[in-house]
């Protein structure tokens, strides 16, 4: 499983080093989104900076988004879809092999994310720790939940559109704790900021572990 | 030796559509089939319930000695399946591309190489992504990922088309070796001309089901009849 | 037998009902804060019940049934997507209800607080469950699909349930499945709203079932379809001998309607 | 021109009567769209309730980039793109019936985040007219920016994520101006709402000219 | 009167590699020309060169009268390609594709219902979205854009492949009557034996370029040929 995990995650990230589609697509859309946020609220600078955390974390989810189509796009070929399947490698490989790719895309997504909103909206954090825990169990949840609803998806002709419809009201609790825990992490209050993690950290769990068990049937349909 | 693929009365469905609608047939290991057919006979719909990615709904059917319908994943990674589109990732060379399925079948490295020369991918054709290859390179690539693999049974659908005459015969040995190493070879084809010269047994089929098998000629004889006929072809 | 079962449900559902509508609006007494509007406590609360736990704890359990491979059958498909469907509709019930009461009680339509947010997600998680059903793909196919989908969304309904402890907000907390699981509401009030649970359960339950019926219906259309679409396969073939007996009747619509 | 783009229209549309996708994907993702905002920027209803006409635009953004996206999905095989541009049909026409094809998507899906917007947020109009005039000539605009964007990415494989980025940024004038349309409506700011129309009015007039003129170069390069 | 495609010295890109690298070629209309070669040769790019999809980038570029290198889309409506995969929406049906195309290019829709009957394409076949049918079936209903749009040139990227013996004697018998109603063909091939006997010209290509140019059997001499042909294939 891990050798196949691997495999996987090192395709998909050398299709990503070549056509680099996360560095010069997927991060300047994040930023933009991030600008975009700031027109629709309108000025008022205190304002933003409490939305700060909100908007960060709603700019990763339809980063999320972007970075699994993407993923998927890689095989949305008939012929290759049933090359992966014939295959041989386990699922779970292809599964953790996935997310692996995916996560590791999120982080670089969020590392320019992170300056833009100190940089945009002025916020300053008090406990980078808890901001930086919060984040890498994020990626997890949100990398496992998006790569599950991205093979659900992607046989099929519609996935354009399926796609967000199904991933982001399952992502939406990171979106929540994640928000939660920035404030906190801005503000210094650590324990409320804490008591997020533990909403995070479940979820990630959770959706690893189901990944790992139901991508075996779900490749199947595919 | 138990056959390689064993079919009785399979009925197997793309979407809601029979498309095999009772199927009988028997592959030993070391045979090669050719499957032949009017458009829609169900000869491609044949060649993915062999491979596991259609679900047989009906009947018996009996591949590598794994029930299809019980078990469709175990056979998958033991068969290999030239399909009408090669299943090539575009951005990756036609070299990365075989070296993939070779480590994922947990293969040494080492064989992708030969496989690469063998289907004359050398030079530039080696470094360009698979997606800016020709038809009959994109072929050429997705044969060679079948040669790294060396399968146990092998499903070519259509192989001689796209492929110039001298692939074409590459081809004919390739599936003359196969078999030749224990592999069954199930293949695919309109043209009669080109395939039965390989058979041991051609079988016909229409409406998705098989309405005539006839003996081929038997392999000792071919290796003449195969110079011919990529003699007739170049 | 199924249809005997249906209406006998039905039967009882709509008594049930009818009682506590009776008993909510013209026996039990308007209480001391909320007056009248109390009334609605005889629905929301088990509309809520009934989408939350027995529409999508159903959709999940037949999901990992039909999953499990020693009982995968297109039964508990068939039985997810009628829960589903139904879930959803007592969703959209539950957040209507809770609208009307949000109204008069809180002055507005809705907040944004982790129970409504959470509700309101449950109820798109699951119509993105119904697009993917629509989806055209074979049986087999789309029940996995399916499946995995409804267990992958059943992960917000503790979500819901637990919003209200999670994030101290307006919504009312546990008032009857409270975790020392005390009554908090008294005497008739209280009978009625257990009617009510009683009620909107029996309503679920024939709902299910007519649902289910009519997933069967289609099905066998469908594998009427399938017959024909055979024949005309067969007849392909263009003269050749009728086919082997075995073939003619096929497990698939032979074991599992 | 206007029988190639009937024609165009009809295809598209057909297709989507066919598949569902903006009935069962896009509007249900639009609602979605607007109840995370919600849940990203917390209670507070006041702030909400002056922040629902910039939402409300934002969801339509990223509806229109879905159905953008699934408008050229539609031509996503290479052979269907050669297709049209071998099919004899006038560029322009292709870029008219794309667009009204898109368009009429993005009514329905306006209706029902407006009436999302209302019961959500708590929003009264004071001059429903206007918000109206706002949103058709947005919608025009938005359709024709979209879709002169959607063939810019089209044949790319990249479309999923190049896209979004291009669209974005140019209709962010139709975020703004919307919302800022939208606010007089609500207060009944007449006025000043009525001089938002200026930036809508002009922003879709010159997206369908740029269409019509420069759909033929672009459908050459795909 | 004056040539339907002529080439001199063209070179044409694909992507950044010279697919084409100075090919002289010319076409009378009412002529059959096939193009041989091995794989990556140049057949698929010199086909969409000619029909405005590739630009030329340096020579002499004439289709139809119309010079490529200034105004390629005066080209597109007026030539018909049959690329190697199928150009339809899957979504739509066979029926609903072909009146796509003929209604686009502004002809009454009686000419849809004969061109699916001409390429068999009828019964559940024509109410089939065109993603769901086998990969002969989509070649056939391609096809059948072509014949119903009868455009002043054919370009036919391998025609043969995927057709079954019936559709292959069809489509013989489409080319003949193209060429003797004064249209222009263009047909790539690796079957020599089955394109040849259609052709007026032979031309071999290899490495982007014309190697070599012969002269094929005369077309009045072709109908018994084709007759011998298609049944050597049946
Ligand atoms: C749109 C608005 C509302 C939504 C979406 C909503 C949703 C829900 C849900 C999902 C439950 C079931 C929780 C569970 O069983 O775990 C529930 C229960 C309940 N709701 Fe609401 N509700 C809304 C408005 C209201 C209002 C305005 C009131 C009263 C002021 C109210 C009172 C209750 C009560 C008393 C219960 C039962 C509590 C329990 O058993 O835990 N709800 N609601
Ligand atoms: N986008 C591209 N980028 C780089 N090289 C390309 C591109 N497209 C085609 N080529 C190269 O151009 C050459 C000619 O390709 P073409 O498809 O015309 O060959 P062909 O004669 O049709 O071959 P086949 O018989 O295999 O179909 C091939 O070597 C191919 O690798
Ligand atoms: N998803 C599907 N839905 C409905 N019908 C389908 C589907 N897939 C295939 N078919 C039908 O099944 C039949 C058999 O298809 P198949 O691709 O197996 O034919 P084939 O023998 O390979 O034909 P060809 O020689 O054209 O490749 C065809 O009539 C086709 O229309
Ligand atoms: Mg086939
Ligand atoms: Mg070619």
């Amino acid at each position: 499983m891990w050798r196949d995990a691997v495999l996987v995650a090192g395709k998909d990230l050398r299709i990503e080093l070549r056509s680099r589609v996360a560095l010069w697509q997927v991060v300047p859309f994040a930023v933009l989104v991030l600008v975009l946020f700031g027109f629709a609220l309108g000025p008022g600078r205190a304002a933003l900076r409490t939305a700060a955390p909100g908007l960060y974390w709603l700019a990763v989810l339809f980063s999320t988004i972007l970075v699994t189509q993407r993923s998927f796009a890689i095989e949305s070929g008939e012929g290759t879809r049933d090359g992966l399947r014939l295959a041989g490698i386990d699922p779970a490989g292809v599964f953790l092999g996935k997310a692996a790719a995916v996560a590791a895309q999120l982080v670089a997504v969020q590392v320019v994310l992170g300056a833009g909103i100190v940089i945009l909206f002025d916020v300053r954090f008090d406990a980078v720790w808890l901001a930086l825990v919060a984040s890498v169990l994020a990626t997890l949840g949100l990398a496992a939940a998006g790569v599950l609803y991205g093979a659900l998806s992607s046989g099929l002709r519609v996935r354009e559109t399926l796609l967000p419809l199904l991933v982001l009201p399952i992502v939406a609790p990171v979106l929540i704790a994640g928000s939660r825990a920035w404030s906190a992490a801005i503000t210094g209050a650590v324990a409320s900021g804490a008591s997020w993690l533990k909403i995070l950290g479940p979820f990630a769990a959770v959706y690893v572990a189901m990944g790992v068990v139901l991508y075996g049937p779900l490749q199947e349909t595919a | 030796m138990a056959s390689a693929v064993h079919l009785r009365s399979a009925v197997a469905l793309a979407g809601r559509f029979p498309a095999l609608s009772g199927v009988d047939l028997s592959v030993a290991p070391g045979e090669v089939v050719a499957v032949l057919g009017p458009n829609g006979a169900g000869k491609t719909s044949l060649l993915r319930a062999c491979a596991g990615l259609l679900p047989v709904t009906s009947g018996e059917a009996v591949v590598l000695g794994c029930d299809l319908r019980a078990d469709r994943a175990a056979v998958r990674r033991r068969v290999g399946l030239l399909g009408h589109d090669a299943s090539l990732y575009d951005e990756l060379t036609a070299g990365e591309n075989v070296r993939f399925a070779v480590r994922a079948a947990g293969m040494p490295a080492t064989r992708v190489d030969a496989a690469l020369d063998r289907l004359g991918l050398v030079g530039r054709l080696r470094r360009t992504p698979a997606g800016r290859l020709s038809a009959g390179q994109r072929r050429r690539a997705a044969l060679a990922v079948l040669v790294a693999r060396s399968p146990e049974l092998w499903l070519l659908d259509e192989p001689h088309a796209g492929l110039d005459a001298s692939a074409r015969s590459l081809l004919d040995g390739l599936v003359m070796e196969a078999a030749e190493a224990g592999a069954a070879v199930l293949l695919s084809s309109h043209e009669p001309n080109l395939t039965v010269p390989l058979a041991d047994h051609v079988v016909s089929m229409a409406g998705g089901r098989v309405t005539e098998v006839a003996r081929g000629p038997r392999r000792p004889v071919l290796s003449s009849v195969t110079g011919e006929g990529s003699a007739s072809v170049a | 037998m199924t249809a005997r079962l249906t209406r006998w449900t039905g039967l009882a559902a709509l008594v049930t009902t009818a009682l506590t509508v009776w008993l909510g609006l013209w026996v039990t007494p308007p209480a001391k804060v909320q007056g009248t509007l109390v009334r609605l406590l005889y629905i929301h609360p088990p509309v809520a019940w009934v989408a939350l736990y027995c529409a999508f704890g159903l959709a999940a359990l037949s999901s990992v049934l039909y999953l499990w491979r020693r009982t995968r059958s297109l039964f508990w498909d068939r039985l997810g997507a009628a829960a589903v469907e139904v879930g959803v509709v007592f969703t959209a019930l539950t957040l209507v209800t809770g609208s009307l009461w949000g109204r008069p009680t809180w002055g507005v339509w809705w907040t944004w607080t982790a129970r409504l947010t959470s509700t309101a997600l449950l109820l798109v998680l699951f119509l993105g469950y119904m697009a993917l059903r629509r989806v055209p793909a074979s049986p087999e196919v789309r029940a996995r699909r399916c499946a995995v989908a409804a267990i992958v969304a059943f992960v917000d309904v503790p979500i819901v349930s637990f919003s209200v402890d999670w994030w101290q907000t307006l919504h009312q907390r546990g008032t009857v499945l409270n975790p020392g699981l005390t009554l908090k509401v008294h005497g008739s009030m209280a009978w009625t709203m257990g009617l009510g649970f009683l009620a909107m359960t029996l309503v679920f339950v024939w709902m299910v079932l007519v649902r289910y019926r009519l997933e069967v219906l289609a099905d066998r259309v469908g594998d009427e379809e399938l017959e024909v679409s055979l024949s005309e396969r067969w007849a392909e073939t263009g003269g050749v001998p009728s086919p082997p007996a075995a073939v003619q009747a096929p497990e698939l619509w032979g074991g599992r309607r």
